[in-house]
């Protein structure tokens, strides 16, 4: 600090003495923040000692990680993958995620419209119900909703795309509605002031505003779909999830490894595709 | 100054732009509508065995799931403190493994340009293209049976989601007050600190609710793995084909989510 | 000497329909081998073979129950793998007495399905892609007698995931037809799914060995001696007899690798 | 349209205590006072984008306080508003920004496609060329200076042929010519329509020049009420005497 | 500090064209045009927040334009900067945000723990008291009033304790008489500590009043530079000529 700073300071503080003990968290709350981070390293040890949990097998983690993807899990067994039998149930797989994907995203703009807590036009009933809704479809996994709608509707495409749906409205509709509680005020408040009923507001306000996050999400709610579509034939409701299962139940790591990979493959292909869509979108809606 | 068929021209100007804009979008949404039907058509309509469906099996086997066995809800409680032990334990894990690679999956603060930046997006990509029972089984070589397995492969999954969330925040803040610092002359990693962090701290920790409630989810078949919790009384129950128990897990599953949405209400009150 | 002699050993245990039923008959069972090796227990009950298998080749498990199918390809990559035991079934409707039981197919009494041509573009119903009864030996030894691939003779194969399920799926007409172990079968009658008579039997497989114990081969000769000793003498107390009961069997008895040389005939690796 | 004992707050805190004032037809009412007075919260009162805790508003021979959701938007078609923040929809061109104005008289289903009237598009443009924007009609709300913006937020709120004005602060990202220009332009249309205006001012110069009445706001009490000859300096120092600095 | 043929613009548009000027010790410059002229444009390439695509800046001994990072940085700590849009960090309390002030002279590990040194946070609440927000010290910054935010951002940028003083219509959002406040305080601060202001404004008045040179730009281009005196009707005529409405 130069001689003409310590000037300035003395210049400035000489009027008044302003309070020398502000502290940035005053006295109860600073006891509380402490008591709060105690609390956080009880309840870690207590968690840790509850589930049995032996942090001692993680010596060697990496490894034993190692050794498994290197001796095990490589090489891939390329033409496992390779088989049309497998290419066509990749295509299937594809086909039931874009479904869900499509029905999921459709019922979930309404649905997470009733559920945003600023913009919910009808806030006494259709608010919590709405919340219900996409919570009871969230609080299931997919492998379940699959399980049960296997059991309900047999063995089939059906029960998968439906389990997929209702996995993705679970998912969207919690991301929508954040999307839409987060906007901004005031074209809201400019909107409402002119007198507009609120499907324009919620048309000229809130979809301009929540549009391009929207977009994202819904692409990548595509993308997390997929990823749960290779599963959902683990319980006979098709697609490559039969597959993985079988090669993993006769623990055929190399053949694993490939499905993987073919998964990572058209995961990797859907993102540039979509990083794409994203940006032409983004320019058409601009 | 401009006349009226100028104005008029503008005007059928306008009309004509938003049209064509129309037209683009509506070829768009008919593109999406022909995907759509022939996947149902090769999907759902010549794959369902409707006659099947029709014979009233359905509503019989849906009146089972209806008819729900509260008297194995005391059997639930430990497993439902377990599942929210791991899926809590999961998501912490999950939290601090995404706050690196979400800060290299950020282009506009990635330390080292398109090199790490790459990193950070093959990481998000590959936690999420795996899906957790694989993760799980690999766990399981690593770790052993138990709730180690599971918790690492919910954290592994956790990652991809909030690190690609919290990069997408980084990646659109309001750049005026990273500009303001920036003039005091404050470094990277001041600007991250007070620029970067306070604008993308509610969106992270939202998402930490969001994943936890995802990883109460994911733990419920994580009884694959020996984890216990929900996911095993889910097992039993379906192994005994009690339908009304497995109603009964669900809905306690239902619970703890709800909770988790209680806890969340208040947590963004404090913080944002 | 070169041998492990751990401090506590790990067993683990596939819960199948029947030994879910009861969790607490396994805390007997546990005692009795706690006793007899002196050592502790840790006791794990995940839903799959393939952790099961998996826990197996990284040596975080000592003893385990495996299916016969998850033992032939677990044996195959790990050969310290070793079998040691098994149930011995009580005779009980369809299923015989002895250590193994048999693959049955179902359909519906008084469909149109009672003869295996009838079944010719139908839809079939497996466990899943692992279970040997329900799976392995119908791919095998039954395309044997129809000679034509399974999904070349049903217009579908699908997997339901459990015997149980199967037998209700033909019970209420989701699918036409399965192929269902016995004892399993007899557990769905048991628990009052569905009656023994509601069905036709229109295939029966030979003789498929039970559910295998297994240990590994590393251990000291002496705890391997313990660990079967505790097993085959479950049946002489009562806390062992009541955990056979509820299995539907009379007592465990010996078993070796060779014992499962069918499964390999099967086509498993 | 009367105001009378108006009160208003947030979250418990009150910020405006017992407010009255009348405005008539072609009133030009200033509202001026220190910073967080309530000059703002005061006008959003008006057309209850703040919930009045207490008091009466009288428009268009009704009281505002008391309607229904559906009666309330019908009210406030009436009302044009000016935002000090301009509020305008950033990712819509300054056309449709503009033609946001006219959906409380849009049906559902003409907005939900955006097909605005053509008549309502042609107000527009003649709007914007009024307000010197006609180079930037297809530009995006997003790309335009603090005071382009801000005319587009006066055009937006021009295009519901108000039966009265309100406005937060028009000028203050104007530079002084357009200030001028623009406190001119809100003028001529309140004569043309014969509408009232009540506007929210800083520049006490402006206000007396433009307004014909002044309110004087002090941490949401009237302090002054009167026309621009009677803002003498005492009432000024009245006005702001409670500041600091 | 001299600037000379400075040229910049966004994305292949030019803003700024040839613009050249000289600002000495305690000189205290308004730079005044129509609005979209390039103002803010021009204060922001002086500490480089815009690149200038040609000219030089000497600071400091310096060309700011050729500097590295660290050089940029370190020549920034001593330039503060006032912004037309506040730029407030709205999730931290009032006196963090003036603290962030000084985080160019605080070290990393310090920073992270937001362990201001003791004489800084006081120096930030004389600051506060001095802008007149004594009573807002822990409030967070998106609770405060336009005219609030403002004050903040200027205590900010005077904790620097600059040599050169960026501001972009500093009074925007505040009333007549904070506005005259915060131009005194401006001038009194500049003329404690010896350095120079470059200051954005709209309002010609309080330009003339308390600037001690003029610059008046259009379009890009300077058209005036003189004294408050010099700045007669016809300069006024030329800086704001182009104007259309
Ligand atoms: N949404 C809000 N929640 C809580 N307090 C608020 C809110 N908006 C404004 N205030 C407070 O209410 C008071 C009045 O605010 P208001 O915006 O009406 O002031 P104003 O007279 O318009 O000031 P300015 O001239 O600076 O715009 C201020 O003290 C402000 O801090
Ligand atoms: N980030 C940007 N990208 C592209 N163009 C911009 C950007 N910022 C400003 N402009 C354009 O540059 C021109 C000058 O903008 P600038 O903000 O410097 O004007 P100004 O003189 O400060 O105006 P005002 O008084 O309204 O704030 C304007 O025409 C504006 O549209
Ligand atoms: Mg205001
Ligand atoms: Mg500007």
């Amino acid at each position: 600090m130069d001689v003409q700073e310590n000037a300035y300071n003395k210049r400035t503080a000489a009027p008044t003495q302003p309070d020398a003990t502000w502290r940035r968290f005053k006295y109860p709350q600073s006891l509380y923040r402490y008591c709060a981070l105690l609390l956080v390293l009880a309840f870690l040890a207590y968690a840790i000692q509850a589930l049995n949990i032996d942090l001692a097998r993680l010596s060697g983690f990496f490894g034993r990680l190692g050794e498994l993807f290197s001796q095990r899990y490589y090489p891939p067994d390329l033409d496992y993958i390779m088989r049309p039998k497998y290419l066509h149930s990749v295509i299937e797989t594809l086909q039931m995620s874009y479904l869900a994907a499509v029905l999921g995203i459709v019922i979930s703009v309404p649905v997470s419209w009733l559920a945003s807590y600023n913009m919910s036009p009808w806030k006494r009933v259709g608010y919590p119900l709405a919340r219900l809704f996409i919570m009871g479809c969230r609080s299931v996994h997919e492998m379940i909703w699959t399980i049960l709608l296997v059991a309900i509707l047999g063995y089939g495409f059906l029960p998968g795309v439906l389990a997929l749906t209702l996995f993705c409205i679970g998912f969207t509709g919690k991301l929508f509605s954040e999307a839409i509680e987060k906007i901004k005020r005031g074209p809201v408040e400019a909107v409402r002031a002119t007198g507009a009923g609120e499907l324009s507001v919620f048309v000229y306000a809130v979809l301009p505003q929540v549009r391009v996050a929207w977009a994202g999400i819904s692409v990548y709610t595509w993308d997390v779909v997929f990823r749960a579509a290779t599963v959902v034939g683990f319980f006979g409701a098709g697609g490559m999830g039969w597959y993985l299962r079988e090669s993993m139940q006769l623990t055929a790591l190399h053949d694993v490894a490939a499905i993987l990979l073919s998964i990572i493959i058209v995961v990797i292909i859907s993102e540039v595709l979509s990083a794409w869509v994203r940006k032409r979108v983004a320019r058409a809606m601009a | 100054m401009t006349s009226a068929t100028i104005l008029d021209a503008k005007t059928a100007h306008i009309a004509s732009c938003s049209r064509r804009n129309r037209a683009t979008r509506y070829g768009i949404y008919l593109a999406i509508f022909l995907v759509v039907a022939w996947s149902v058509d090769v999907l759902i309509i010549k794959d369902t065995d409707w006659a099947r469906l029709g014979n009233g099996t359905v509503g019989r086997t849906v009146m089972q799931f209806l008819n729900v066995d509260f008297s194995i809800v005391p059997d639930l409680l430990w497993p439902a403190w377990e599942t929210l032990l791991m899926a809590t334990l999961a998501t912490l894990l999950g939290l601090v493994l995404a706050i690196p690679v979400a800060w290299l999956g950020a282009y506009n603060i990635t330390p080292l340009g398109r090199f790490s930046y790459s990193i950070g997006r093959v990481l998000m990509t590959l936690s999420r293209s795996v899906h957790e029972i694989v993760w799980a089984l690999i766990f399981v070589s690593a770790v052993g049976l138990g709730a180690m397995a599971g918790i690492l492969a919910m954290a592994i999954r956790s990652i991809g989601f909030v690190s690609k969330t919290v990069s997408e925040a980084i990646e659109d803040i309001d750049y005026g007050p990273v500009e303001a610092l920036m003039a005091a002359g404050a470094n990277r990693f001041q600007i991250l600190l007070y620029a970067v962090v306070p604008q993308v701290i509610p969106v992270f920790l939202g998402n930490a609710i969001f994943e936890w409630d995802i990883n109460i989810r994911r733990s419920t078949i994580m009884g694959l793995v020996g984890a216990g919790g929900l996911g095993f009384s889910l097992f039993r129950q379906m192994a005994q084909f009690n339908y009304g128990g497995i109603t009964t897990v669900v809905l306690a599953v239902l619970v703890l989510i709800l909770f988790g949405e209680i806890v969340s209400r208040y947590a963004r009150k404090a913080i944002i | 000497e070169d041998c492990e002699n751990p401090k506590a050993l790990k067993y683990s245990i596939i819960p199948t329909q029947d030994t879910v039923r009861e969790l607490a008959l396994y805390k007997p069972v546990l005692k009795l081998l706690e006793e007899e090796t002196g050592k502790k227990i840790e006791f794990y009950m995940p839903t799959s073979y393939s952790s099961v298998v998996e826990a197996l080749l990284g040596k975080w498990v000592d003893i385990a129950t495996l299916g016969p199918e998850s033992y032939v390809i677990a044996h195959g990559k790990d050969p310290s793998i070793e079998v040691f035991a098994t149930y011995y079934k009580k005779a009980h409707g369809v299923q015989p007495a002895g250590p193994g039981y048999k693959s049955t197919l179902i359909t519906k009494k008084g469909s149109k399905f009672d003869s295996i041509e009838s079944l010719k573009g139908s839809v079939l119903l497996l466990v899943d892609p692992a279970s040997t009864s329900g799976a392995l030996i119908p791919k095998s030894l039954f395309t044997k007698e129809i000679k034509e691939p399974l999904d070349q003779y049903f217009s579908r194969v699908a997997f339901s995931g459990g015997h149980d399920l199967s037998t209700i799926a033909i019970e209420n007409g989701k699918a036409d037809a399965a192929f269902v172990a016995t004892h399993r079968f007899m557990n769905t009658v048991d628990a009052g799914k569905a009656k023994v008579d509601d069905f036709n039997y229109l295939w029966t497989s030979p003789r498929i060995p039970q559910d295998p114990f297994v240990y590994r081969s590393q251990l000291c000769p002496d705890l391997k001696a313990k660990i079967k000793k505790a097993f085959l003498d479950l049946d002489k107390t009562p806390e062992g007899r009541k955990y056979l009961d509820n299995v539907d069997s009379e007592k465990f008895v010996s078993m070796s690798d060779s014992d499962y040389d069918i499964i390999r005939e099967a086509g498993v690796k | 349209m009367e105001v009378q004992g108006l009160c208003a707050g947030y979250a418990g805190r009150s910020i405006l205590k017992n407010v009255d004032f009348k405005v008539g037809p072609e009133d030009f009412v200033a509202i001026i006072g220190p910073s967080g007075a309530g000059k703002s919260t005061l006008i959003r009162c008006i057309n209850r984008l703040v919930e009045p805790s207490a008091g009466t508003i009288r428009f268009m021979g009704r009281d505002v306080v008391g309607l229904s959701q559906s009666e309330l938007r019908e009210t406030r078609r009436h009302i044009g508003m000016i935002f000090q923040e301009f509020n305008l929809i950033e990712r819509m061109s300054v056309i449709d920004n503009v033609l946001t104005g006219r959906l409380g008289y849009t049906g559902t289903l003409r907005s939900l496609f955006r097909a605005f009237k053509h008549e309502n598009v042609r107000h527009a443009l003649t709007l914007l060329e009024r307000v010197g924007l006609t180079e930037h009609v297809d530009k995006r709300a997003d790309q335009l200076s603090g005071g382009q913006r801000q005319r587009v937020g006066i055009a937006r709120a021009l295009i519901q042929n108000p039966k009265l004005m309100l406005v937060d602060e028009p000028t203050s990202s104007l530079d002084p010519k357009i200030a001028r220009e623009v406190m001119r332009l809100i003028t001529e249309i309140s004569h043309e329509l014969g509408i009232p205006v009540l506007c929210n001012i800083h520049d006490v110069q402006l206000a007396t020049e433009f307004c014909s009445r002044i309110i004087g706001l002090q941490d949401g009490v009237k302090k002054f009420e009167g026309t621009p000859a009677s803002l003498d300096k005492s009432a000024l120092d009245e006005i702001y005497a409670m500041e600091v600095l």
